[in-house]
């Protein structure tokens, strides 16, 4: 062949993963469990944005990305497109939760108590240095009590019903397959309850904290109180052939529930994740209860958060602009260096200048 | 004489909602006006005068009663006719004549004076010729023409009401004081327009403060003392 | 017998990577949007293993369409070598076991970001065309439930407002690529950031296009033998860029859309950016035997 | 105690607007109770009433943007027929696009700010479907020309003009294809007192050049004094009364017209 | 009302589970594999403050599906381990089947123990977090 | 890190029916062929649990739970698979969808006798001028009611099959009977 044409493309992106992969290193079942072990929150993280339970995965897609968040959820996400839907689990319902912690701001104590179970809120943020200089950081033991705690713990809703002071919605009976899913079904708007929640559920950390956080400090036209916080495990029920319900495993959920106090009784925000991820519920919860009625384009308007803290979408379309543009910038370039070539040739006048 | 006006039986007065009273005007009036006619209407202030004029003139709706006027429709009762209809007539048979001129920001005089014509359908340059004249007949200067009444003096723009109130020739005109604090030229120049409207047929009925100013036009007095009045000052607004 | 003899060895990924219910549903709304063409058909899209904007709508597209046999040509701003053609082109060969092929005339399905190629498409072709922001109306009405409505409606004179407003500012439109345009008479669509260019060669083609938006999730087609015409005043003619007197300093050849390459002396040079259509005029150029296929454009001009 | 009014004698024609009985709730709120109006070709049909009477309902349904639970609504020109309420949405927006023009009160219901004045009424001609730039652009300076707007500032985006500049634009936009049929929406309120006399003066001035008929809504008597040749008087969703707009500021009959002319004097 | 037992198993220790499944086989006889894979499971919740159900993600988990005699065996659990799906449904077919029945229940109730146990422990650490209100 | 996969016969079936109806449904009236005779193919490479389903033959129903689609009156059907036609029900309660979602607009499936009965003239995207085609076996006035029951974009999209040849006539089409 005489003329052989550049094809520097197809060698440099090979070039390029593996030298983003040799500075990661290898990974083998080790690291993976390592990562799995020492970065539960992380694995977390990655397993509540990707929408896709498994721990094993998830720290594999970390180990993979060497971290990278948005491409560990991408790898989780895109592996799921490769697996077939085996069924539809019982929907989760708050009395049936495996409660490891629930607290509320909106009262001093509620029954079933303040139970704050694990958590960082009140501890010194101080860095451990002296690990650095060789010492062991070793948590102390939990003195576990005596007797165990309930493992379900009654609603603060509930009471407030009670007390007529929220409605309890009747519950929805759809179940199985009726149950509208975004991940096969286009979100449209005005989308569905389910579909919300669902997008919220998936939602990319950062993105719900910033979107929650301007409704919080005043974009929003709900101030949220924390009715209720959840970390707890819940059951995965699912059927027997022969029809036997039982439970599959348990995964780690956190849920919140906030509440405004605007109007004659109290409306709830609500929003729940896999995993572990506190900030994220109240997020998102805030977004949910400042939503209706928000204006057009303002961050509590659904489409606009919807949208906008979906983390595999807009990860992607920022990294894509760094693909190359030439022919559409080649294609504006024309019709500016025209435009110009026409003022130019033109007295200018007042009907044709620019009016900025 | 052909007859222009046929009242009988009119009777006007307010429901005050707010005071929770009910103020009689006048009560059974009947008279007629022939074409060429001009009746002055008489009686202590406030007896009603005023308030006769705005009710044949349907600014005040009557509560009894009729008023026939001989459109070149055919006959019509005024006191019942569709509002359309009123308005079809105050365009072209009926005219309005007071001492006050609602001026409009940027409408010179002569075009506020030629409104009328135009909307009556006459061209807008020959209207502009006669409101020119008209003008000129009131004593109206050449050179406040093209310029806004809205700045004008009281007395000048009293001027171009009249030049427009009186512009077209209608089958039936209502006067109310439309002399006051008017200039003796002025004055004049009114007479002379309303001996042309008289000599081509139309009647009038006119409340004026000094009847001398217009004693040589008229043909009849009808007294409405001693009728209650209404409270004329609150209502002291004129329509166009 | 074990308790590993009865386990089934785990399934990695299905023919063409995507799950047979994702096929089925990019095949519905396939067949919904050639029978109406020109309007975005909201679909599911799937994630698949290449970030949002890089061409997932395509390939998802793409994926259901290939079977072993089908010749699969892959470009990103009209080069068959370009960092993302290539990985496009690698990755549905590995899924879907399909042949590659760089030739125009030789490929079964065309999967392009942002061209159109030079040589005229045949009726057993298909374009796959990769679509960033499906929504013409975006630049009017950000808010796509609105947006929805006004495609509607037909409800179009903000596009055209938007083209007036360009004239007022600078003399003449500025819409660069993405220019819209009418689809059978009926719905305005953004025929991707094509340059303007291209737009003429989706008129009345020969071909089908399918038109898939990933991230955005919306699917559109403009079938053979149908009108897409840019939007335009009546008294202000369409403009293609000012490419047809430019030649390739590679290839020599004239005529056809160039790629500005700027010079060290401050000066541009200009290269083909059909890269295969540059690559077979060379080879024509040193007498190998190449076939060379009927262009859409004839010495710069677009036939009637 | 009033005389009740005989139907129309002398003038024949029928009126260009026509809309019979509608009502219309808004959940447990009734918005508009049976309520009638109609205007004849050239005249100026005035609403008055406090917020909330269902003046501004009336008049977006007479924009058809806005349908009612019953009740009808016709305009008597060539090729219109028919019950308007019942048109679909295709239609209503050919229906609003050539024959009716609309001045609200808001310029950001009527206008893109950042786009240029002319573009603004071109907009219209463009919905219309005029093709031709040239066309576009002479039809916008005329009708910005009509409405007393500036042209040095033709491309100006109303977003840099004064709230009366922006109303003129919107009034361009409005009568730019010569409507039959013009609404506006408190179309100087909000406005300084000069700029709002200046734009009454223009709106008269069309309504005179132009004879078109209008309907006008507002809280604002002297604005419908100024312009009204007729007024109907609207409360909680009902018209309380209407005629003559001189009888209807020197006579009211209603408690409520008192009210409010005498409030108002 | 769930299936204890089906429960305790798809939580059981996988390699005592599967250890146990592996003496299963030989007296089970012919056993037809009718499905064994990895999948998803969606998973809803029911949302407090409107009731809405709706979905939290997609669950991996791994199914077995076998059959004998009209009987059918059924494992589903967490993770990619198809071998202790297997293992699951072979012990509920052999449960169904009177197979080894003793030993499938004795092993099915130490399990349960060690689960109730695990609970038990963890529920004493969070019950040592619980805020006491009454504090004058 | 992985070896190609190979489609399974289905999925090559199903591939391959697909290309066939994309094929046909852009280029209405002419004829295309399919791997296999029937609903069978069209029914497995369109529909799934995310479908509703018309099935006017009951030995039909059995694939169509298969899917895991659900069975669905005319009306509320997205697929509808007619059979012969025996009178015009169908264009009566067939789903067209909406100016803002056309794609709700359903897919009917029919079974026709190709090269008999009137002669059609085809106009419309994906028709080089127009093309002329007899399709026989349909109701009186089929074609006039359909022209009747659409206002594009609305619509529903046809296939007619006649054993292993189908032809695609999309709601764009218009359909002039000489």
């Amino acid at each position: 062949m005489a003329y052989v044409a550049t094809r520097g493309g197809e060698r440099a992106i090979e070039q390029a993963e593996r030298l983003f992969r040799e500075e990661i290193g290898p990974f083998d079942q080790a690291r993976v469990n390592e990562i799995k072990q020492a970065l539960p929150y992380l694995i977390d993280r990655v397993m509540g944005e990707a929408s896709l339970y498994d721990e094993d995965l998830a720290a594999l897609a970390l180990a993979q990305t060497g971290g990278e968040m948005f491409e560990a959820v991408l790898l989780l996400r895109a592996w799921r497109t490769t697996q077939p839907r085996l069924t539809v689990a019982s929907p989760i319902e708050q009395d049936g939760l495996f409660t490891h912690r629930r607290i509320s701001a909106a009262f001093k104590d509620i029954p079933g108590g303040q139970v704050l179970g694990p958590t960082l809120d009140y501890a010194h943020r101080i860095l451990a240095t002296d690990v650095l200089g060789g010492a062991t950081h070793a948590p102390a033991p939990v003195e576990a009590a005596d007797k165990p705690a309930p493992a379900h713990l009654p609603s603060v809703s509930a009471w407030q019903a009670e007390n007529d002071l929220v409605d309890l919605p009747d519950p929805d009976p759809t179940i199985g397959n009726d149950i509208p899913d975004l991940t096969r079904e286009p979100l449209l708007f005005p989308a569905k309850r389910a579909h919300t929640l669902q997008s919220l559920a998936r939602a990319e950390t950062g993105g719900t904290l910033a979107l929650g956080y301007s409704a919080m400090r005043g974009y929003g036209s709900a101030h949220p109180t924390v009715n209720e916080v959840r970390l707890s495990e819940a059951e995965i029920e699912v059927a027997h052939p022969d029809g036997r319900k039982f439970s599959a495993g348990r995964v780690k959920i956190s849920q919140a529930e906030v509440v405004d106090k605007k109007g004659e009784k109290l409306s709830l925000g609500f929003a729940a994740t896999f995993g572990w991820n506190e900030v994220k519920c109240i997020s998102a919860a805030t977004l949910d209860l400042n939503s209706p009625g928000a204006a057009k384009g303002a961050p509590t308007e659904e489409e606009f958060f919807l949208y906008h803290t979906e983390g595999v979408e807009s990860s992607g379309f920022c990294i894509h602009f760094k693909l190359p543009h030439y022919v559409t910038f080649q294609s504006s370039l024309d019709a500016m260096r025209d435009a110009r070539a026409k003022k130019a040739a033109r007295p200018s006048s007042s009907e044709t200048e620019p009016a900025e | 004489m052909t007859r222009v006006l046929d009242i009988s039986g009119l009777t006007k007065g307010f429901t005050l909602h707010h005071l929770n009273n009910r103020i009689a005007a006048f009560d059974d009036i009947s008279f007629t006006v022939d074409a060429g006619e001009f009746v002055l209407l008489k009686g202590a202030n406030g007896a009603g005068k005023s308030t006769l004029l705005r009710t044949l003139y349907r600014s005040y709706v009557p509560q009894a009663g009729s008023i026939t006027f001989q459109s070149v429709h055919g006959a019509i009762d005024l006191a019942r006719a569709a509002d359309v209809d009123i308005a079809h007539l105050r365009r072209t048979e009926i005219g309005f004549v007071t001492q006050f001129l609602l001026a409009r920001p940027r409408v010179s005089a002569e075009a506020i004076v030629a409104e009328p014509l135009r909307l009556a359908g006459v061209p807008q340059d020959e209207a502009l010729d006669q409101a020119r004249q008209a003008l000129a007949k009131f004593g109206v200067k050449q050179d406040l023409w093209r310029a806004y009444p809205t700045t004008f003096s009281g007395g000048e723009q009293q001027k171009v009401n009249l030049a427009r109130a009186l512009i077209v020739p209608q089958k039936l005109l209502m006067l109310d004081e439309p002399t006051a604090s008017l200039d003796a030229n002025a004055r004049a120049a009114l007479v002379n327009r309303l001996t042309e409207l008289k000599a081509q047929g139309t009647a009038m009925i006119g409340v004026f403060h000094h009847p001398g100013d217009v004693e040589k036009l008229i043909d009849r007095v009808i007294d409405l003392t001693p009728d209650f009045t209404p409270d004329e000052e609150e209502r002291a607004d004129v329509a166009l | 017998m074990t308790l590993s003899a009865l386990t089934k060895p785990w399934e990695a990924m299905s023919y063409g990577f995507l799950d047979g219910s994702a096929k089925r549903e990019l095949r519905r709304k396939m067949l919904k949007s050639v029978a109406v063409p020109g309007c975005q058909m909201p679909y599911a899209s799937r994630e698949v293993p290449m970030a949002r904007g890089w061409g997932t709508g395509g390939l998802q597209v793409s994926l259901t369409l290939v079977n072993p046999q089908t010749r699969v040509k892959v470009i990103d701003q009209g080069a068959d070598d370009s960092v993302n053609a290539a990985s496009i082109r690698r990755f549905i060969a590995r899924v879907a076991g399909t042949p590659t092929t760089m030739d125009t005339l030789d490929a079964d399905l065309i999967q392009s970001r942002h061209r159109i190629p030079e040589e005229i498409l045949r009726e057993d072709q298909i374009l796959v065309l990769q679509v960033p922001n499906p929504e013409p109306l975006r630049p009017v009405q950000p808010n796509m439930s609105i947006a929805r409505q006004m495609h509607a409606d037909a409800d179009y004179g903000r596009m055209w407002l938007q083209l007036y407003e360009q004239i007022v500012r600078s003399g003449r439109v500025m819409q660069g690529a993405s220019y819209p345009s009418l689809v059978h008479g009926r719905h305005v669509m953004t025929p991707s950031p094509i340059p303007r260019w291209d737009v003429p060669k989706l008129n009345m083609s020969k071909h089908l296009t399918i038109l898939s938006a990933g991230r955005e999730k919306r699917i559109f087609a403009v079938p053979p033998y149908t009108r897409v015409e840019p939007l335009v005043f009546s008294d202000v003619p369409y403009k293609v860029e000012e490419h047809a007197h430019l030649t390739c300093y590679r290839s020599g050849t004239k005529g056809f859309f160039m790629n500005e390459i700027p010079q060290d002396d401050s000066t541009s040079a200009y290269e083909v950016s059909d890269s295969e259509w540059g690559v077979k005029a060379i080879r024509q150029r040193e007498s190998e035997p190449v076939t060379i296929g009927e262009t859409w454009y004839k010495n710069g001009e677009m036939p009637e | 105690m009033t005389l009740t009014l005989d139907a129309p004698r002398i003038v024949r024609t029928r009126a260009l607007l026509q809309v019979s009985n509608v009502s219309k709730s808004y959940g447990p709120v009734q918005a508009l109770r049976n309520v009638s109006a109609h205007a004849y070709p050239g005249e100026v049909l005035g609403i008055v009433g406090e917020s909330g009477s269902g003046k501004s309902t009336l008049l977006r349904m007479m924009n058809l943007e806005e349908t009612p639970d019953q009740g009808s609504y016709t305009l008597d020109l060539p090729d219109v027929q028919g019950n308007l309420f019942d048109l679909d949405r295709f239609a209503r927006r050919m229906l609003c696009a050539t024959r009716i023009g609309i001045v609200y009160q808001n310029p950001h219901l009527g206008l893109l700010m950042k786009h240029s004045s002319s573009g603004n009424v071109a907009e219209r001609l463009l919905v219309a479907g005029e093709r031709s730039f040239a066309t576009l652009r002479a039809k916008a300076t005329e009708a910005l020309e009509a409405s007393e707007f500036p042209l040095d500032r033709l491309d100006a985006p109303p977003i840099e003009l004064s709230g009366g500049m922006q109303q003129r634009v919107q009034l361009a936009k409005a009568i730019a294809l010569e409507p039959a049929l013009l609404l506006l929406d408190e179309p100087t309120t909000g406005l300084d007192v000069s700029v709002q006399a200046l734009v009454l003066d223009t709106l008269k001035r069309l309504q005179q050049d132009r004879k078109i008929t209008m309907v006008i809504v507002s809280h604002d008597l002297g604005v419908i004094r100024t312009l009204a040749d007729r007024v109907m008087v609207m409360r909680r969703g009902e018209v309380v009364e209407t005629g003559l707009a001189d009888q209807i500021f020197q006579d009211p009959q209603h408690a409520y017209t008192q009210q409010l002319v005498h409030a108002k004097l | 009302m769930t299936d204890a037992t089906l429960s305790t198993l798809a939580r059981a220790d996988a390699a005592r589970l599967k250890h146990f499944a592996e003496t299963l086989i030989e007296p089970l006889g012919d056993i037809e594999v009718v499905q064994s894979r990895s999948g998803l499971v969606m998973l809803p919740m029911r949302d407090t403050a409107q009731g809405t159900a709706f979905h939290l993600g997609e669950v991996l988990v791994s199914e077995a599906h076998i059959r004998a005699q009209g009987r059918i065996g059924y494992g589903m659990r967490r993770g990619t381990d198809l071998e202790a799906a297997m293992a699951m449904a072979l012990v509920d077919l052999a449960q169904q089947m009177g197979v080894s029945t003793k030993a499938c229940a004795a092993f099915c109730d130490a399990e349960a123990a060690a689960q109730q146990d695990a609970d038990t422990q963890v529920l004493r650490k969070v019950e040592a977090t619980r805020v006491d209100m009454e504090t004058f | 890190m992985l070896t190609v996969p190979t489609p399974s016969v289905s999925e090559r079936r199903d591939n391959q029916t697909f290309e066939a109806l994309l094929w046909a449904l852009s280029r209405p009236g002419r004829p295309r062929t399919l791997p296999e005779a029937g609903d069978i193919p069209l029914l497995n490479a369109l529909v799934d649990r995310e479908c509703r389903v018309h099935a006017a033959d009951p030995l039909l129903i059995p694939a169509v739970l298969k899917t895991g689609a659900a069975v669905a009156e005319l009306d509320a059907a997205d697929h509808i698979f007619a059979g012969k036609l025996r009178d015009l029900t169908v264009l009566e309660r067939i789903q067209l969808g909406s100016d803002l979602y056309p794609d709700d607009g359903a897919t009917l499936v029919v079974h026709v006798d190709l090269n008999t009965g009137p002669t059609l003239r085809l106009t419309g995207p994906g028709v080089d001028g127009n093309e002329e085609l007899q399709i026989g076996g349909l109701p009186d006035s089929f074609w006039q009611r359909r022209a009747e029951v659409m206002r594009y974009p609305t619509g529903f999209d046809l296939f007619c099959v006649d054993g292993d040849q189908v032809i695609g006539i999309p709601r764009s089409t218009e359909i002039k009977v000489l």
